[in-house]
């Protein structure tokens, strides 16, 4: 298996996809001639044709609208957007034709598209550049969310994402872009959505974490290996959601800490913290504890790390959990 | 490639008024072509007069009148081929009766019955867009995607003066230049968004101008002269069908009716100028234009209206006889795969619902 | 004091605001002349001029994002967006400047604009006019929301948002617009944003809910009264949240159902739920239990009445609660 | 109300070749504003140049880089009073600098730290506007409300090429036409948004020519004319404050150097044209023709451009002389009247780092 960047391994599902699948056509701004900003669009125009690949109008609306009627023709859209603050123009669109459109056909027609993006912070970049808008994707009727954490996983997610019959949105951690190199798997991989993964076995609290915070969760959990032992889950797919495995792991620890870099209110966490507070109320042991983003705008560079939930402020969380 | 030009200023016209303005003919339209077109604008305006009456009596919901504008729909759909596809505003609701839909299906959208909701593939129809503007560029992405099929496919959307003003319109028609997608951007220029006059709503000398800015070519025609529509759009198909790309129609009509069902003009809108309109409203100018030509008499007329009327009644029959929808579809089509949880809350609804 | 609908409360302290400050100006679409599809903003215009209730064209990108500028020019706007569902195209300026533009002068500029919309399903209408859409406006920093329930509020609490320094999003019911009259304060009357209002005492459980919801909420309260004692905990405003008034009540009562139209993934039934994991597990006796709409397209309205919470459903929670 | 006619196609130019084209002179430019134009082109310039070295030091962070378009910057801006309000894209982002803005103000924004981010009232500059595009609604807004208090006030806008493909140009150029809003829409066009060519961000034949669709004039300048600028901007400015509403302009430059520092544009772009470009920049320009004028020599150009360096040597040290940032700031600012969970949530922290 090769060792593969984050950023690698999505460019390498799209290569898959887009062999596998005549229909599957990328569009975006600066995916085509320049590979994308982050080069995970790289030699898709050279291999597939301009046709395929897309330079589009500095549009994102006009790009996720099009998708919608490209659909309708028969292709299968991969949209990127170039970065998670930019979506908010197609967000219209979204909600309103993306996530309605199979049902308003009675489900005789199909609406496969893909939305990809970078999201979140840590990347000393300018305003902008850094939000965690998996909210505005997971609230919205119709549409799936998946975001990896790894290399494979962001190869098989998106893999999946595209395969599926649905509008799946897909948050990509700019952040380990590229960071770390690992195996991932050739050729086809498919990692279906709403499957969790426990990203590290523990008996005494449960990190509930997904995208760049698994990162940060799994360092926690090594810095409190000797006073507790986390498990950290890897949710993977917020939508849907692996009920069965967040449920399983809080039935086995009974204590947990929810980790997410967006905003608090109304953030994932708390739908987290609500699936338990109905389904495994009598299991829990303590307070289900949310590290989070604030309610705030994401800050200037110089110092998001206060902002973004970091390995001490989760270790706090998980002391206080303990200590409840 | 040639340079765009700046949009016609003038309305193009085929009906005269038989007196000053003489009467043109359209190549290609013979004696029953221009009275399938006659039969198309009757059927549409009988669905709209009994629309509202069944509106009154409590038999559909809220309802958007397209009175007078009748000329435009039927006019541009008669240029198409069944295979070309049709991306409508919900003020083009009935539409789809230019292809064959029955009727009960239109009154049943209104009458939030789910029987209303189609198979845009049965008819290359796609579904009413409620929100403004928001179907053009599914109708340009659409175009777009035939093209590269290697499709001659063509499609035509409809939407209104007020839907200029949206970032979609412009979203979508800039992807149409860009992409040379085979699409037809037809703007009923009924000169109101609701309450709001053009004037209000745009400084732009005409719609049609605004074309130019995405590459595109504009032409202006009355909107209430059926034939004008026809040809233009034709134009149009040609265009798209031989590659060359997107035309931008404005299709000049007047709002002779309340924006729905809901609304009251009287609030807002010069009565004289409804009353003027309403005397020289499409279909009646159509009809003397046949009567001059000799193709249509008012027998003929009678037999054409009774028909559409025939065709309403047994459609709201057909729409009210629909069983009631079941609860349990609240659940379904959303998603092909629907994540677990949907699952149990419709079984959880239907324990409530059984229960109670 | 007189009775009032709740449309006509709105439009009362639109009058007292526009009278009381004369940089308050309304835009939207079809305010003016025509005075609103709802007519909350009727008279306005006569009374005050068309600069300052302004029928703008059809652009709600265009009205939320002029209205950042008119607060630059000392101006207060409050916003009309004509329906729920179609304020979706405003919300890249909403998340991208509405939330932020404060925190980027360093809180030396206010943008103190109002956006207000009527919300909310059961009134027959064809798609989307029925949406929810708080989840996006309380999930977004920087911007507060509220949503009344009763003609009082509706004026107290839109008084408050004009007058807030901040951004508010105020969500109405609109099937409430004209179901009931009620007593409303004369003249000036400000309902301060983050107090809860206990609509109804009880002491066995507490019921969470907001706008129309609380309808419902009392009604299925009244229909248990026999069975159970429940209180009814009106939030009034999601963000600010009156964090007191939620913790006393379910201290008092332990347990909970939260009602909330919208659909359930984030929606704010589930920052309810975690904000009482977190702070008041051990106050609870039971589950947390959300009645919801569900995550699908709002149906067609022939079948709403089984999409909406209802006073069975909510019925039903409250024994599963008391059974657990 | 006179029509508003199709934008001009042709560039207007006021500086010369020194060879087939004349130079013209600008009424009311003597040497004194002349002088003062080159100082804030070369203040521009140096700074851009300072910049890329600064980031490549790792002093400051990504940075979008400005040059040879300090013309249209300066010479925008030159044609406004100081009362008059800019709305900037980052690419603009040290446009302050005209203004009177330290230099370590805006080094700081780009340096991701708190002391970049200043009150626009102290410079009538609203903030750098990242996301594209949608600082057009604002200044038109703001340029609107100016006009309802009775001030006449004009708002500048600048934005790029691609920028006109955004749902928020297009809203916010709607209200400027129908709002008579006193702004002006500077669109630098370099023919390049990152990678994506004007041939694939509009099929439009000239990006004026969009003006038309909001009843709005449009006019070509040469971008890289500082007096063409200028000229432009004033009569735009003129027409403003005596309430004749908005005007465009499209700056038509090119894209010299990478759209950002982490940008690599030898994947797309051809270097041939970029060589021509920078050959011929905006600077060197203007100096050739006040050196034919006359009005500048050798001795006082290197003066010009020692004082902005050394204003750039200051600026940077004074920027990295800023105390670190308070990790507090994270909570501020964002509500006048902050939800209280907030203030736990700054305590909590604060014990946190505290305790690390
Ligand atoms: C995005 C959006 N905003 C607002 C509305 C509410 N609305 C329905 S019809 C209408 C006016 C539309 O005017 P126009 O585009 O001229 O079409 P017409 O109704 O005249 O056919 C408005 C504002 C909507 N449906 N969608
Ligand atoms: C809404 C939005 N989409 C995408 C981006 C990312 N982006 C930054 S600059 C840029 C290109 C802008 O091109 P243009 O408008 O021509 O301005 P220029 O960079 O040439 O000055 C893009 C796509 C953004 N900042 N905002
Ligand atoms: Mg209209
Ligand atoms: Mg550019």
């Amino acid at each position: 298996m090769p060792e593969l960047l984050l950023v690698e391994a999505v460019n390498d599902a799209l290569h898959v996809e887009m062999q596998r699948d005549e229909s599957v056509m990328i569009l975006g701004e600066d995916v085509g001639t320049l590979g994308g900003v982050f080069r995970a669009t790289a030699g898709l125009q050279e291999r597939f044709g301009a046709h395929r690949c897309v330079d589009t109008p500095l549009a994102e609306a006009g790009i996720v609208g099009t998708a919608v009627g490209l659909c309708m023709a028969g292709w299968r859209p991969v949209c990127e957007m170039q970065y998670d603050a930019f979506s908010y123009p197609a967000l219209d669109q979204l909600i309103n034709h993306v996530g309605r459109y199979r049902w308003r056909t009675r489900g005789r027609m199909s609406f496969p598209l893909t939305i990809r993006m970078p999201y979140g912070g840590g990347v000393r970049a300018p305003e902008l550049h850094d939000d965690s808008p998996e909210t505005y994707y997971v609230h919205t009727p119709g549409v799936k969310v998946a975001i990896p954490s790894t290399p494979a996983d962001a190869k098989g997610l998106l893999a999946a994402a595209i395969r599926d019959p649905d509008p799946v949105v897909v948050l990509e951690p700019k952040l380990h872009y590229r960071t770390t190199k690992e195996d991932v798997p050739e050729g086809e991989h498919v990692v279906p959505l709403g499957k969790a993964r426990i990203a590290r076995e523990g008996s005494d609290l449960t990190m509930v974490c997904y995208g760049a915070m698994v990162h940060v969760s799994l360092a926690a959990a090594e810095t409190l290996a000797d006073e507790v032992s986390c498990e950290v889950l890897d949710l993977r797919s917020l939508k849907p959601l692996d009920e069965d495995a967040l449920l399983a792991s809080v039935a086995k620890t009974g204590r947990v800490v929810v980790v997410q870099e967006a905003p608090r209110v109304c953030g994932f966490a708390a739908e987290v913290a609500a699936v338990l507070a109905e389904k495994a109320i009598f299991d829990l042991h303590g307070p289900v504890v949310r590290v989070t983003g604030y309610d705030v705008p994401y800050p200037y560079w110089q110092i998001e790390d206060a902002y973004m939930p970091s390995v001490v402020r989760v270790v706090d969380a998980v002391r206080r959990v303990l200590a409840a | 490639m040639s340079r765009v030009l700046p949009a016609e200023g003038d309305l193009r016209r085929v009906i005269g008024d038989g007196d000053a303005i003489p009467d043109r003919e359209v190549e290609g339209l013979g004696a029953d072509e221009l009275l399938q077109l006659y039969r198309n604008l009757v059927l549409l305006r009988t669905y709209d007069e009994r629309s509202v009456v069944y509106h009154r009596q409590g038999r559909i919901g809220t309802y958007a009148i397209f009175w007078n504008h009748e000329a435009m729909q039927a006019g541009s759909v008669f240029a198409l081929d069944d295979r070309d596809w049709i991306f409508p505003a919900y003020r083009e609701s009935a539409i789809g009766l230019l292809r064959g839909m029955p009727v009960s299906t239109v009154l049943s959208w209104w009458r939030g019955h789910p029987a209303g909701w189609w198979n845009p593939k049965d008819y290359n129809l796609a579904s009413i867009c409620v929100p403004i503007a928001t179907q053009i560029p599914h109708a340009v992405g659409f175009a777009w995607g035939s093209r590269l099929n290697r499709e001659d496919t063509v499609a035509l959307t409809l939407f209104g003066d007020g839907a200029t003003s949206e970032g979609a319109f412009h979203e979508g028609a800039t992807f149409a230049g860009v992409m040379k997608a085979p699409v037809i951007l037809l703007c009923n220029n009924n000169q109101w968004a609701i309450s709001t006059p053009l004037s209000k709503q745009t400084a732009a000398p005409t719609l049609a101008d605004k074309a130019i800015g995405y590459g595109i070519p504009g032409v202006r025609v009355d909107g209430c002269d059926v034939l004008a529509v026809y040809e233009a759009t034709r134009d149009a198909v040609l265009r798209a069908r031989a590659g060359d790309g997107p035309t931008f129609i404005e299709a000049v009509s007047y709002r002779a009716a309340p924006h729905a069902t809901a609304d009251d003009p009287s609030l807002y809108i010069d009565p004289q100028r409804v009353e003027e309109q309403r005397e020289n409203e499409c279909i009646g100018r159509f009809e003397r234009y046949l009567k001059r030509l000799g193709v249509l008499g008012d027998e003929q007329a009678a037999a054409v209206k009774a028909e559409a009327l025939e065709l309403m009644r047994a459609g709201i029959s057909a729409a009210e006889a629909e069983p009631p929808a079941d609860p349990s579809l609240v659940f379904e089509h959303a998603y092909a795969d629907p994540p677990p949880p949907l699952l149990a809350d419709r079984d959880e609804l239907l324990r409530i619902l059984g229960d109670a």
